[in-house]
């Protein structure tokens, strides 16, 4: 079976093949994959070579982060026809717009420093909560122009609630 | 000594304090809230008493009910831990009232000392450098731009009874200035309900450098070293180290005597901490002096040999301290890293959920001071520091590459921590080199972040992915014999392919 | 210095050298037997070769297989631990012979030493004192028989390979003897394939205490202090310390010249252990010399500072060792325990199985080597110890009362260990004052083993088997509201009653 | 309900009463248990008191081991009812005789000491046997009368194996 993985920003391919495990044009190698009872951690050899996996299963096929040498992975790991389909589908569906802000935490609104019609930029902070006693601005990871702000300051808000929209 | 003594503090600090009261065979009382009912300060000491609510407003700040629990259960003696009301003067002066011992300078001392105007004006009385700033409150907006523009731009604004970059803004230009105020009077009021903030210069590149003082009520007052925490990410320290690479026997005499003479000078006992700013010509300038526990006390536990927690305990029942102070030399190097619920690669912002797995660090030279295990809720109600990862070494390189081989070791899941930003950092040519100020971490913060993985981490990623993937197909009997050498060459015995081992022992398991 | 290393061995020592590895920047190369596919070990190394059946005989001790093993990583220097190879001068001879660096003493020195009668030969020419016994290998029973006769009985056999107790036997009568010399010489072939057995006086009640010598090859040789290893049974060591109540900084100076004497004889290069049995009246012999890194070596690097393991390394990839001897003074106190799977409570007996749960002790002072985690399984293929507890303390009482701490802190299930019987140790009277020699444990065991808990443990204990199996009956909701004062008096809120509300969690779980 | 806990050789009432937990004759206290999700730890708490206990369920109704402050409890908490019934069924099912030698681990028989029909005292060493390198050696738990002896030099058993009856 060849898998097109998406690890991060970055897209690999990897065979597993009768002879071995096949990372894009490489030689097969031999490899293994085991499990420790009631830990996260994967042991993944390749030949002789050891690595030590963090692993945390996420929502959706083939979806896991990954922890290599300290260095994390949100890895989605496809069959090739499967990553063709989504990558179809997400070619048609067309742009999806600028990403809101959304509250990453329960916390209480500080203040809000746009109004709606604003334009803003990537990077440009946009609300001011507080949780755990810290001040921390959350801003855009996208420009775009507000189309609402759904709080105000002294709003107590959930995780994952929207805080502004854009468009 | 005591028979008992009540912790007024959770998370690690209480449980370090209730580790140093079992080793010296004291009793000990915990105070929870109910956010805590299952926490392990709870859990490992002899008595608990519930105090109150989630929000630390209506729980740890709660000094009466505190005292009335010390009372309930005849506890002798308050440690107040750090944080909460450990640098109160009227809480350490109501234990008193109470007939309970204060583990902690007298309430006089915090009063000299709490606030950072009234330390700052003691210190100038007593010789002590300072950096320029205002001896009293702001009033308002006008008088600090009055002020900032006699010290000239940059300038800083600290909260009164601050610590831990609560209350803090640095401030740039004349026109930042009213709303940095406002927002720094906000935070103190609603971490230290005390609106007080002052204005000083702002030094540049200077290093975070403070001497651990303990001084008994005998008269002996003893320094002992230094403690570099440079490493600060919006004021607050991600990462402390004893020694420090820019202290010198020689200055660390002098920082040791300074900080000595300001304790004298404050009628100071038990342990506390002068904080200076270090510059990069070796003068150094008084900021405040801590009047509790640090947080990175173990630093310097691990290169004096000093249990600074168990004389904490011992200063207050009375005893002598027996060092002298040229016996005290650092011995190798020792560094921290505070392991928080705080998300790096999302602008830090704080975490929450339930702990389900913890993998700790062992092995030589690794210390674990937590207030957490598998299965804790870490909430919004308190600070997001799980627990404290301490390293010694012979020497600060060992010390380095033993911190990174612990905290890849370090296994936290169902919150994001700090872990992976900390072996950034560890493997980082800058501060390898120690070549670190107070800003360092603001300037190289971006580059730390987006070092990006070795081709061997995103090949072994991506293989393992696709592995976990082919498993989850419920593919568990596919061989993938091996290619190459994987096998040692010679010698008659087959074993079984071990991909197929592996998958039937999964089968079982499932 | 090195870029691969082979570790020939396997559990917490292959751990502890593996981390030594990383702290160094040396690559790792693990090897493992088809009991050992999900062991630590192999998941912590870099790169791991299989290379045999589970049996040591068919593993472990298959030195043309670790070789191959190390050709076929390109490993440049091979690690042997400590037992399997790693006193086999055979061994050691041929990882030369195939080019590749042996990390401990030359294969010349192995066998001036490796075998105990010549290492007493050896030592006596040197004008080192030694216990009376035989130099040469026992030939027969009757030969036995009539040199016991000359030294007078009680007499010890002990395999000549031998390490760990294992191939000695005390003999008290002549009628015991031909016995006695079967059961040494059958449990020393099986250990050791080798079965060598000599003879030598029974001192009364000494203790047993070792020097730590590190050797380079540029004629720096230092002793690194003492370790009491006396607190034995059946000749295995259980609990080690450093330094020694028994050892004078005087006696400490002559036993560490002695040592010192004996390894230049040797020829000896890197790091061995020299044991002595000290008697009552502060008197010395030399027993034997370990070439090889000791299983209790952590104590010594507690209280120096010193990195055995690391300098074993060093040492072996040509570095001069940069102490003087007069810099190595023990700072503090350090004590190990043994943690093993074996059942104290039932005459020690080895248990086997998978461990469900295993929870680190940690905080101040507390060190874990361990070579197990949650989930391993525990055999009956090899050495019955998981890990070793090691703790340092500014004195002996405080390395004392944090060793109880942390072991109390420690849980393992799934198998039987050790631990309740080291928290027994702990308490003992005698153990606190250091009245402890080889014969010690023996005589004490079954006091330890018998010390009944307290009344409150009892009272405890009963309670909670009540609470435990009234909610196995499903009488969740049973609320015992509190009487007395269980709650603080004072403060208007009213918390929810915390039987209520655990039960109430424990529901929403279940 | 009212509790009869057996604890090694010790046996203690405990009623779980409306106003608390009451030990023996003691004043009722009030009691709670609590677990951390993962772990076999318990909390107890008795008034202000906290205890750590340390739980193992074992097979069969109210049997646990338990271990607090080191020492280990092998617990049986039965309500009185039913440990009155036990008792007395114990009482007239007479005695059984004494132990026989079972193998409690897998491993090598190095030595029999005894043969059928040998009288042998409680304490006394019947069986040699290796497992882990070491030589263990099996005493008899009870005296009496070697009945059979079904393992030799030589034998490898499995844990739980019968080595040695007596009668």
């Amino acid at each position: 079976m060849r898998y097109v993985v998406q690890l991060n920003d970055r897209r690999q391919t990897v065979s597993i093949e009768p002879e071995g495990v096949r990372y894009e044009d490489e030689m097969p190698v031999h490899a293994e994959l085991s499990d420790i009872e009631g830990s996260p951690v994967r042991m993944v050899k390749l030949g002789t070579h050891v690595y030590r996996v963090v692993v945390e299963k996420l929502q959706g096929r083939g979806k896991y982060s990954l922890w290599v040498d300290g260095h994390r992975f949100e890895t989605e790991a496809l069959d090739e026809r499967t990553r063709s389909i989504r990558d179809l589908s997400a070619a048609t569906a067309g742009p999806t717009g600028p990403a809101p802000i959304i509250a990453p935490m329960p916390g209480l609104i500080v203040r809000v420093n746009v109004s709606v019609g604003d334009r803003v930029e990537a990077g440009q902070g946009i609300v001011v909560m507080e949780a755990m006693k810290m001040e921390n601005e959350l801003r855009a990871t996208t420009g775009g122009t507000v189309k609402s702000v759904e709080v105000a300051s002294g709003t107590a808000v959930e995780k994952g609630a929207l805080l502004v929209a854009l468009e | 000594m005591f028979k008992k003594v009540l912790i007024a503090n959770r998370g690690e600090i209480a449980l370090r304090v209730i580790r140093a009261c079992q080793e010296l065979g004291i009793k000990t009382v915990a105070v929870y809230s109910e956010a805590d009912v299952r926490a392990p300060h709870v859990r490992e000491a002899d008595e608990a008493v519930l105090i109150g609510p989630p929000p630390s407003s209506e729980s740890y700040l709660r000094g009466e009910k505190i005292i009335e629990a010390a009372k309930l259960t005849h506890a002798e003696a308050i440690h107040p831990g750090y944080g909460f009301l450990s640098e109160r003067e009227w809480f350490a002066r109501a234990v008193r009232d109470a007939g309970i011992v204060w583990i902690g300078p007298p309430a006089e001392a915090i009063a000299a000392m709490g606030s950072k105007t009234a330390a700052r004006a003691l210190a100038v009385a007593n010789g002590v450098p300072v950096v320029p700033g205002t001896t009293e409150p702001l009033e308002n907006a006008k008088e600090a731009e009055n002020i900032a523009k006699k010290f000239g731009y940059p300038v800083l604004l600290k909260a009164a009874a601050g610590g831990g970059g609560k209350g803090m803004r640095m401030v740039s230009a004349p026109k930042e200035l009213a709303g940095a105020l406002e927002a720094a009077r906000r935070e103190a009021t609603s971490a230290f309900a005390d609106d007080a903030v002052y204005l000083e210069k702002f030094v540049a590149q200077p290093r975070h450098v403070e001497i651990q003082v303990l001084a008994d009520s005998h008269g002996t007052v003893l320094s002992l070293g230094e403690r570099e925490c440079s490493v600060q990410r919006r004021h607050q320290k991600m990462i402390e180290e004893s020694p420090s690479v820019a202290v010198t026997p020689e200055l660390r005499r002098k920082m040791g005597e300074t900080a000595v003479r300001v304790a004298r000078a404050a009628g100071y006992a038990n342990a506390g901490t002068c904080e200076f700013l270090l510059d990069q010509s070796g003068e150094f300038y008084f900021l405040e002096m801590n009047t509790r526990l640090q947080v990175e006390h173990p630093v310097t536990e691990l290169v004096t040999g000093i249990d600074i927690v168990q004389w904490q305990l011992r200063i207050a029942a009375g005893e002598k301290l027996p060092f002298r102070q040229e016996e005290i030399v650092p011995h190798g190097w020792a560094i921290e890293c505070r392991i928080t619920s705080e998300d790096a690669s999302n602008n830090f912002l704080p975490s929450t959920g339930r702990i389900r797995h913890l993998h700790l660090p062992s092995g030589p030279g690794v210390r674990w001071d937590g207030g957490v295990e598998s299965g804790s809720e870490v909430g919004l109600y308190y600070d997001p520091m799980l627990a404290k990862l301490i390293v010694w070494g012979a020497d600060r390189e060992q010390a380095v590459t033993r911190m990174r081989r612990a905290l890849v070791d370090l296994i936290i899941q169902g919150v994001e921590t700090s872990r992976d930003f900390h072996i950034r950092v560890m493997d980082d040519d800058e501060f390898r080199r120690g070549a670190i100020d107070v800003q360092w971490l603001e300037r190289r913060l971006a580059s730390i972040l987006e070092r990006p993985p070795s081709e061997e981490s995103v090949r072994v990623a991506a293989i393992a992915g696709a592995l976990l993937a082919e498993r989850d197909r419920g593919a568990r009997a596919v061989s993938t014999a091996g290619v190459g050498a994987a096998l040692p060459a010679g010698g008659g015995d087959v074993a079984p392919d071990p991909w197929t081992q592996a998958a039937r022992i999964d089968g079982l398991r499932d």
